[in-house]
């Protein structure tokens, strides 16, 4: 059980080899990735940001729910932070369990939560060099003093709710 | 009693910082925090119910405030 | 797409790179491995064996659906076949998606499918020698000629429907 | 017509063989092939109405059979 914030590239194999034991048949790593495009927009990088003392604590929190209701000590996260390009690893969650169901079950439990409480935020970099916040939540999100190009009106990004 | 109020991601732009001090009475809440910091200039920008933490744990607008308490306005998260 | 039955070791972290691209925002890797116990019984290792030609073609069945119903090319599975040992990987499935419902979904829709339909067989050895055929419908198996100890009645192996 | 039987794991085991030819009528169905097998040695030890496949694909017990066609009597699968 270990959550962890880390700024080099993340290993999936690493945090798999953390999760395997012999009580264990089955292991399930989910590895989110930066998309070359969001919301009909190309994008060329993301920024990750955090409240790193705070996102430490949630996911900290939300490992050891999971490990709590499916009974497993094998959760482990890591949650890239610093700019990535398109493809790299922004999140590794990596869970295993005697038996399949429970692995899926706590699996998605962990991305869900991590998507809705731990403080994080990406700024998306497009290939017009314009570079805006993502707000899951569909509300106006303003652009940063480098997006000069927009009003400060700024445009609506609904992003995704399901990446 | 001081409080420190940490910014981050479009609220940090918004305010053009990361991190602030503000006064505030004696039994002041997190709301009364969030309503003297959407006086400061850029805060038309910040909403005007944002999510805060406390000491790095969410916090409901009626909580209140000791001396040194460290505010956090959260802007919508959007890990993963 | 695709699917495949191997005789050496898997690799997890191949297939995960075998399924990336950048239109993906979510990869899940699924691995299930030999448990050091079922149904109670302590287990050293398990032989595989297929109907190999059969086998071949469910699994590009499978994976064909996946990828219909899913709509994602990025598909892959391998199962192992021969005698592995406690902790090694009997079967990986990867999938990639740009979104990470769907690439959940895929997953679990792949490893309940094979088990369901991919003739495969699985014969357990237990620590005290014998070996036995594992039948996860629950109705008797029969033990083997290796298995003397035992009667030709055998004994109930109602094995795991959910490793 | 003579068709080839493949067995497999435990039945394999119970028959003491992995295949075996078997001749029948013409316009015998896999129901007919299955009851022949049923009358050697061994057999005791495989179900009455195991799953089976003609030519590598799941078959009914009402399909027929044609010259050469390739049974295989599947034991309950345990992959994964």
């Amino acid at each position: 059980m270990r959550a962890a914030l880390v700024d080099a590239p993340l290993d999936a194999a690493g945090l798999l080899a953390e999760v395997s034991a012999p009580a264990n048949g089955a292991a399930i790593v989910f590895v989110g990735t930066v998309r070359e495009s969001n919301d009909g927009r190309a994008v060329t990088g993301i920024d990750y940001t955090a409240y790193a003392a705070m996102a430490q604590r949630e996911l900290d929190a939300i490992v050891g729910e999971a490990a709590t209701a499916y009974d497993t000590p094998h959760v482990v996260v890591e949650h890239r932070l610093g700019t990535l390009t398109v493809g790299e690893a922004s999140v590794v969650i990596a869970v295993a369990h005697p038996r399949r169901a429970a692995a899926f079950d706590a699996s998605r439990f962990v991305i869900e939560q991590l998507k809705k409480r731990v403080p994080i935020w990406k700024r998306e970099h497009y290939v017009d060099g314009s570079r805006e916040w993502v707000d899951p939540t569909g509300v106006l999100v303003h652009p940063s003093p480098a997006d000069q190009g927009h009003t400060s009106a700024g445009r609506a990004t609904t992003a995704e709710a399901q990446r | 009693m001081n409080v420190t109020v940490l910014l981050f991601a479009s609220y940090a732009d918004a305010l053009g910082t990361t991190e602030l001090e503000i006064a505030l009475p004696a039994g002041s809440t997190v709301a009364d925090a969030v309503r003297r910091v959407a006086t400061l200039p850029g805060a038309d920008r910040v909403p005007p119910k944002p999510l805060v933490a406390v000491n790095e744990r969410y916090a409901a607008p009626e909580q209140r405030l000791a001396p040194g308490d460290q505010l956090a306005l959260i802007p919508p998260v959007a890990g993963g």
